[in-house]
């Protein structure tokens, strides 16, 4: 194909076919949040440091803001939004709860994601390996003790239903 | 931040003077220049795509030569506008006879405003050096081919850090040796 | 944020990429784009044309060469290293390093060509594969050339691989004796300040120094701590300041960090 | 002693019930899930993005701007230029005195740029790219002037102006001067001198950056501002009289906020700007500011250097107060300035009884980012430069430090306690504390892990550090700067509401950014109410139009847990005695005491069978209300309370009087392992113990102590806003400005006591803030595990370890800073 700076994305968000023509240039962080008003995932920086807008690209957790748009046509993602079902939360939104482990709650869907994504890979993780997990997911209110904690919580399955 | 050297070249000071002093044709031999004009004696305006790799910087520079006394030194400064950066240089070069040929003394002094000067600090630098070696090896060149033009091609006694097969920024490029540009911060 | 205008496009072979870059002034290749698309965020340095190498799996392949070597495709990711059986029975070290770049969301995405292409002077695997004496191979197209690792990298942000042409091979050699990597970045597994990768073999030292110099530093020395730090102390080393160390402080993690790298090195023998 | 606030206050013992308890966030089910609604959430039809154009240089006079190329860019609405604002608006008010007052600040550059990042004209596209491509295309001619960086310079003769309207760098000076320090250096044994002590320039940066859809009413000529500012009182009061309308004319809407830490106060300038834009295109305007806008452009946490201090010292180690200069970097701007010159006043002493304290303090202007309140508002510099006192006295006497500490401490039994400017601290044991935090890092211990970590080459040390969270401001200091400012006392609102169905509805004045007000306000109304926070709802977030909003509204200087939460009680208790006075009428009870409030029902105490549901009571107030007979006429189950502290304006003849209501505090422990070869260090333990009085809900308390420890590391290792000769600001954004991640943070261990203060209902405290207890905790330690390496003294807040290995290598510097004499 041609270069084009702009062409048509077809994408799967959380199950749903999303099809739009888009910009090439658009980060597709913007695309989740602006043109398909999917506005849980967050924007933190502009470096690709804070893990804000982590989502689940083809089952691997990456940062929606380090990627185009156009890159994600015929994709699979996930984000933060396909957690809870029937409006039952995830074990890890309930344990984040339980363990007081937001604030603002801005990181929050990213750190769930990342957290997410290493407790599908490895289902009981160590706190060091929980640490690492969430190492590219910044918190400026929690300093991460509780966020720690919880993950490790839901990895034990001790959330109350 | 401030980068010096010296170089010598076999070439009579005149020639070495022509060259340096023949903006067009010096634009034409450095990488990256797009376009050139000539305004005046002393005005030149370039756009130059300064090559990184990862993309290029676009910049348009305008030259103005403020001092100059053939066929020993001149002095000019150029300011350059990018996105997100603003360039400003002022530079100097004094050509003194020596034995088989000429001597130069070079220094410029380069400035970097804006988003670029915040997020490149560390890189900046080496950057810089990179782009003067390209257009000391432009002068080189020019030098050389004026010579070949002029029928004897004298080896040069001076080289430039890229002849010797150094890589423009590594370690040799930084080196305080009269023969690389030597620069404080 | 908020690129400026760039034309994309996803070629189906490297032949396809290569042509493509050839024929685009101001194209360069997207690999992970943990760098490039960052740096377009900036709009300061930005490319024309994205050929996006995404759908070329032949530069995804991680196998091992006749001689025992490996032979890396340059889109392969640091997870992907991290996880491949091959590296880590034939140069761990490559998964070691590959686990010390930021974190697993750009690991995930970051691929080895774009670490070596985008040549950052704090980036990790330039010094590595500059220790291993690793080949790459560049094809454009006038065909495909091998150049070894120490003259790949030569400046920051500029390797041999230059406009119209394609990593598409990193063949790094079998194992030597060991192979250590040491560094002192900010906070933990940061963004380096000093790095330092060796190989070892018969007590000699292949050394390469990162984040001192626009492009890798490369000494050999004997295998021992003083003639690593008298090598690293001689070689005249003129590294730049910024505000997370001045030059003298670079300096002087050199000789710490080299020394450290190959004990690692050794300890891994 | 100021007779107002030491009469102590009935403290009620904590109710059964829920207040105490940590309950679940009623915040957190909308934010696990991504349904929170924050600034850049907020979507309006046809809305424009703005960009700014920022000045690439730190000072220069503009000579131009030419606006046409973007413009006639397609898709681009309009643009803002400095011009139009200085002729549309009015100069922002400033609080200080000649010359700081006469400071012009506009919400763009008029004239000429004074940091790198200034904003100097705005575009309004389409989307956000084209606006930035628009942005590009604005043409700016500057002339360079030469800047001014350092303060201890600023005042030079022959230092660029900033702000020639003023004439001088100089925002405010003046001298704070207590007790009687001549007196106290001939009482003293030897005099303890240190030539200089350093606090960087930082800020908390919060996750969210600032930002703002703004909306015209051409009909009402009324703003919507749907802004993540954290103190709409304070950004009404300077954006009214800039814009030339009326207070009401500025609605602000906020729901969930990322973050605020004080970072998200001073927008007003951005916000003018976009009050401008939308009124002039007709069309609502958003604006979001990216990360590097933020570190370059918003609020930094003040800069302040300490000059030739001299502590008196006896030989038991008491210490008899000290003396010294310091000088304060406001930054470019003075927009909340200068109020940072008195707010530190408010801990003078530190924890310590130092009675005798004279300061020449003195703020200026420099070619940086505006300064503004950051987690631990100059009072975080104060405390730092006070537990160096201590550290460096001990360091320097051969006195231990935890020794020295208790005999300098003010006593449990002392408080409350008048300081020497009359402020008082209401509650505390700090001796406790202390010891309880030592006991958290086995301190008996440390002497066999230093001599562990020797064995390996390393070099362990621990420290002490301490934080006062002075909470509720007293604004009658900012008279204390300037006599002319009309500002005392302080206030906040709440309304809670009985509704047809029953339904308890609660509004706050407040902007939480993180402080789970939701949750905390419903704890006490459910006490008061005899119902569960579940039967509680708490509205999310903040409008001004909500008439639950006074002159002080907003979240920051840790005071909710006071000044909310006393609102909440306050318009509670008259809602229960409104539903209590409805139930007698209709129940027959013989007057509102014969009435207990329970499950949801009002019932007669002598027969509990008789009981009114709270869902009658509300159906017959606002929906079946005939008949009801006349003394139930103010009977309107919506009760509006404002809390208003108990202050007197301060002495502003000898800066004496009270400052604030509450001190909550904290002791930090840490320890730590230097590697000498690289200045490399770990923290290996850490313990925190606060004290912030009767606790609502622990676990957000225990949150607040993690998160300030966490902001304290960042700034004592990773995180300062250093700028190069020509100004140009080089940590630019997060790549640089390098924040604590998970692997960066140490495990913490935290433990609490409560000591109630005597001046709140609650008996609770604010808190929250209590950054600086860690940056002084590392500082410490460093200089512990330092002394046998060199034995240099730690004059920097910010350690990187650049700095801590030129410690090593060059420790006389730092020593050569510091003298000790016979008095």
């Amino acid at each position: 194909m041609e270069p084009v700076t702009s062409a048509p994305v077809s994408v799967t968000i959380n199950g749903e076919v999303y099809e739009r023509d888009v910009d090439a240039r658009r980060l597709l962080v913007h695309f989740i949040r602006d043109d398909l008003m999917l506005t849980g995932t967050h924007i933190g920086c502009d470096t690709g440091n804070c893990g804000a807008c982590t989502i689940h690209y083809e089952g691997r957790a990456i940062k929606s803001c380090m990627m185009l748009a156009v890159q994600a046509d015929g994709a699979s993602i996930e984000t933060i939004e396909s957690l809870a079902e029937d409006g039952a939360l995830h074990p890890l939104q309930q344990a984040f709860s339980e363990h007081h482990a937001l604030q603002c709650g801005y990181c929050t869907p990213g750190m769930i994601m990342s957290a997410k994504h290493l407790l599908d890979h490895n289902p009981e993780p160590t706190e060091g390996e929980i640490r690492r997990a969430i190492q590219g997911n910044i918190c400026r209110c929690t300093g991460y003790v509780n966020i720690v904690e919880a993950i490790a919580a839901a990895a034990k399955g001790e959330v109350s239903a | 931040m401030r980068v010096a050297g010296t170089r010598t070249y076999a070439a009579p000071r005149e020639q070495v003077w022509q060259v340096l002093n023949d903006p067009a044709e010096m634009a034409g031999l450095m990488p990256g220049v797009e376009s050139f004009e000539i305004e005046d004696e002393t005005h030149w305006k370039a756009k130059v795509k300064v090559p990184l790799g990862l993309g290029s910087m676009r910049m348009s520079i305008n030259f103005e030569q403020t001092e100059s006394q053939p066929p020993e030194h001149a002095r000019l400064h150029a300011k350059g506008n990018g996105v997100g950066a603003i360039m400003s240089m002022e530079t100097a070069f004094h050509l003194s006879e020596e034995a088989g040929g000429t001597g130069m003394q070079w220094e410029a002094d380069v400035r970097i405003f804006g988003q670029v000067a915040s997020m490149g600090q560390r890189v900046i630098q080496p950057i810089v050096n990179q782009q003067v070696q390209n257009v000391l090896n432009a002068i080189d060149e020019r030098v050389s081919a004026t010579q070949a033009e002029g029928g004897e091609a004298a080896p040069e006694t001076g080289s430039s850090a890229a002849e010797e097969g150094v890589h423009p920024g590594s370690p040799e490029a930084y080196s305080k040796e009269p023969e690389g540009p030597t620069q404080s911060a | 944020m908020l690129l400026s205008e760039v034309a994309y496009t996803r070629p189906a072979s490297v032949d396809d990429a290569v042509r493509l870059l050839a024929e685009h002034d101001g194209a360069r290749p997207l690999a992970g784009g943990q760098t490039l698309i960052n740096v377009m965020k900036a709009r300061a340095a930005a490319p024309d044309v994205l050929v996006d190498l995404a759908d070329l799996d032949e530069l995804r392949s991680v196998s091992v060469g006749p001689e025992g070597g490996l032979e890396l495709g340059p889109m392969t990711t640091c997870t992907e290293l991290i996880r491949s059986s091959a590296v880590n029975e034939k140069r761990p070290i490559l998964a070691e390093v590959a686990a010390q770049i930021a974190d697993v969301q750009v690991r995930n995405r970051g691929t080895i060509g774009g670490n070596v292409c985008s040549n950052d002077p704090t980036n990790h695997f330039p010094p590595v594969l500059v220790a291993a004496g690793a080949t790459m191979t560049i094809a454009s197209t006038a065909g495909e050339r091998d150049v070894p690792a120490e003259e790949f990298f030569l400046g920051v942000y500029l390797t041999a691989c230059g406009p119209g042409e394609l990593l598409t091979r990193i063949a790094v050699p079998p194992a030597e004796e060991g192979d250590g990597f040491a560094s002192v970045a900010i906070g933990v597994d940061g963004t380096c300040i000093v790095n330092a990768a060796a190989t070892v073999r018969d007590g000699h030292a292949r050394v390469a120094l990162g984040c001192v110099a626009a492009a890798p530093v490369l000494l050999t020395a004997a295998a021992d701590e003083g003639a690593v730090r008298e090598a690293v102390r001689g070689a005249g080393l003129e590294p730049p300041s910024d505000l997370h160390g001045p030059a003298e402080y670079r300096r002087r993690l050199a000789d710490v960090v080299a020394a450290r790298a190959v004990a690692n090195a050794m300890g891994a023998s | 002693m100021s007779s107002t606030t030491t009469a102590p206050e009935r403290v009620e013992a904590p109710q059964k019930g829920f207040a105490g308890q940590s309950i679940p966030r009623k915040e957190d089910r909308r934010l696990v899930q991504g349904q929170g609604v924050y600034a850049d959430d907020v979507r309006r039809h046809e809305m424009g993005y703005v960009h700014f154009v920022r000045s690439p240089y730190a000072h220069a006079a503009i000579t131009s701007i030419d606006v046409s190329k973007a413009a006639a860019l397609e898709g681009v609405y309009g643009t803002l230029i400095g011009e139009e604002v200085a002729a549309l608006t009015d100069p922002f008010f400033q609080l200080s005195v000649p010359p700081g007052s006469e400071i012009k600040d506009y919400a763009l550059a008029v004239g000429k740029v004074r940091f790198v990042g200034d904003t100097v004209a705005a575009v309004v596209a389409r989307t956000r790219e084209l606006a930035r491509d628009a942005a590009e295309l604005v043409e700016v001619e500057y002339e360079p002037l030469p800047v001014v960086i350092d303060p201890q310079r600023a005042l030079d003769d022959g230092a660029a102006v900033l702000h020639e309207d003023a004439g001088s760098n100089l925002v405010w000076e003046g001298t704070f001067d207590w007790g009687d320090f001549d007196a106290a250096l001939a009482e003293a044994d030897r005099v303890v001198r240190i030539d200089r002590l350093h606090f960087d320039r930082f800020s908390s940066t919060p996750l969210e950056t600032s930002g703002a859809v703004v909306e015209y009413d051409r009909g009402t000529g009324q703003w919507t501002l749907h802004a993540n500012n954290q103190f709409p009182g304070f950004a009404i009061i300077m954006m009214g009289p800039a814009l030339r309308a009326g207070m009401d004319k500025l609605r602000f809407v906020s729901q969930d906020i990322g973050g605020g830490f004080g970072n998200k106060i001073c927008t007003h300038p951005q916000l003018v700007a976009l009050c401008l834009l939308a009124r002039k295109l007709n069309r609502p305007v958003q604006w979001t500011e990216w990360r590097t806008d933020q570190h370059t452009g918003n609020s930094h946490g003040n800069e302040r250097v300490f000059l030739d201090v001299e502590v008196p010292v006896k030989a038991d180690g008491t210490m008899l107060g000290f003396r010294c200069k310091a000088i304060d970097d406001a930054g470019a701007y003075s927009r909340y300035e200068p109020l940072g010159c008195i707010i530190w006043a408010q801990v003078t002493p530190g924890l310590y009884r130092w009675r005798n304290v004279h300061i020449d303090f003195t703020q200026v202007v420099t070619n940086k980012s505006p300064c503004g309140p950051n987690r631990g508002y100059s009072r975080m510099q104060h405390l730092w430069f006070t537990e160096r006192l201590i550290d460096i006295v001990a360091h320097e006497l051969e006195l231990d430090p935890v020794e020295i500490r208790k005999r300098n401490y003010i006593r449990a039994e002392e408080m409350p306690y008048e300081t020497p400017n009359g402020c008082v601290y209401d509650s505390g044991d700090y001796a406790r504390c202390l010891d309880i935090a030592l006991g958290l890092v086995g301190y008996d211990g440390l002497e066999e892990r230093r001599k562990e970590a020797e064995s390996r080459g390393k070099l362990l040390g621990v420290g002490i550090g301490s934080t006062l969270d002075s909470g509720t401001n007293n604004f009658g200091q900012s008279q204390l700067l300037n006599p002319d400012l009309q500002f005392s006392g302080n206030n906040e609102v709440a309304t809670v509401k009985l509704d047809i169905f029953g339904e308890v509805v609660v509004t706050l004045g407040t902007t939480p950014q993180g402080q789970s007000h939701e949750t905390t306000a419903s704890q006490v109304v459910a006490d008061l109410l005899g119902v569960t926070p579940d039967d509680v709802q708490v509205r999310a977030g903040h409008d001004s139009y909500w008439n639950t909003h006074a002159g002080f509204s907003g979240t920051y200087a840790s005071q909710f847990a006071v000044t909310g939460l006393g609102a909440v009680k306050g318009a509670t208790e008259m809602l229960a005695d409104q539903i209590r006075r409805l139930a007698a009428v209709i129940l027959g009870a013989d007057g509102p005491e014969g009435i207990e409030l329970d499950g949801g029902f009002a019932k007669r105490v002598d027969n509990p069978e008789a009981a009114l549901p709270f869902m009658a009571c509300g159906a017959i107030i606002n929906a079946n209300n005939a008949g009801l007979p006349p003394e139930l006429d103010d009977v309107t189950l919506n009760c509006r309370y404002v809390y208003r502290p108990p202050f007197q304006v301060p002495d502003t003849e000898r800066k004496f009087g009270n400052l604030t209501l509450t001190y909550a505090m904290q002791i930090h422990v840490c320890v730590l392992e230097v590697d000498p070869e690289t200045g490399v260090y770990e923290i290996l333990d850490y313990a925190a113990v606060d004290d912030c009085g009767r606790r609502i809900h622990p676990q957000i308390v225990e949150g607040q102590v993690h998160g300030a420890t966490a902001h304290g590391l960042g700034a004592a290792m990773f995180e300062s806003f250093p700028y190069d000769e020509e100004g140009t600001p080089l940590a630019a954004n997060f790549y640089e400005y390098h924040v604590p991640h998970a692997l960066d943070m140490p495990p913490l261990k935290t433990d609490a006591i409560e000591s109630p203060s005597p001046f709140t209902s609650l008996g609770t405290k604010g808190m929250g803030e209590g950054g600086g207890a860690s940056i002084h905790a590392v500082c410490a330690a460093l200089q512990d595990a330092l002394r046998a390496a060199g034995n240099a003294i730690v004059t920097d807040s910010h350690n990187p370890y650049h700095r801590v290995w030129e410690l090593l290598e060059n420790p006389e510097a730092s020593r050569a800073l510091v003298r000790v004499e016979a008095s």
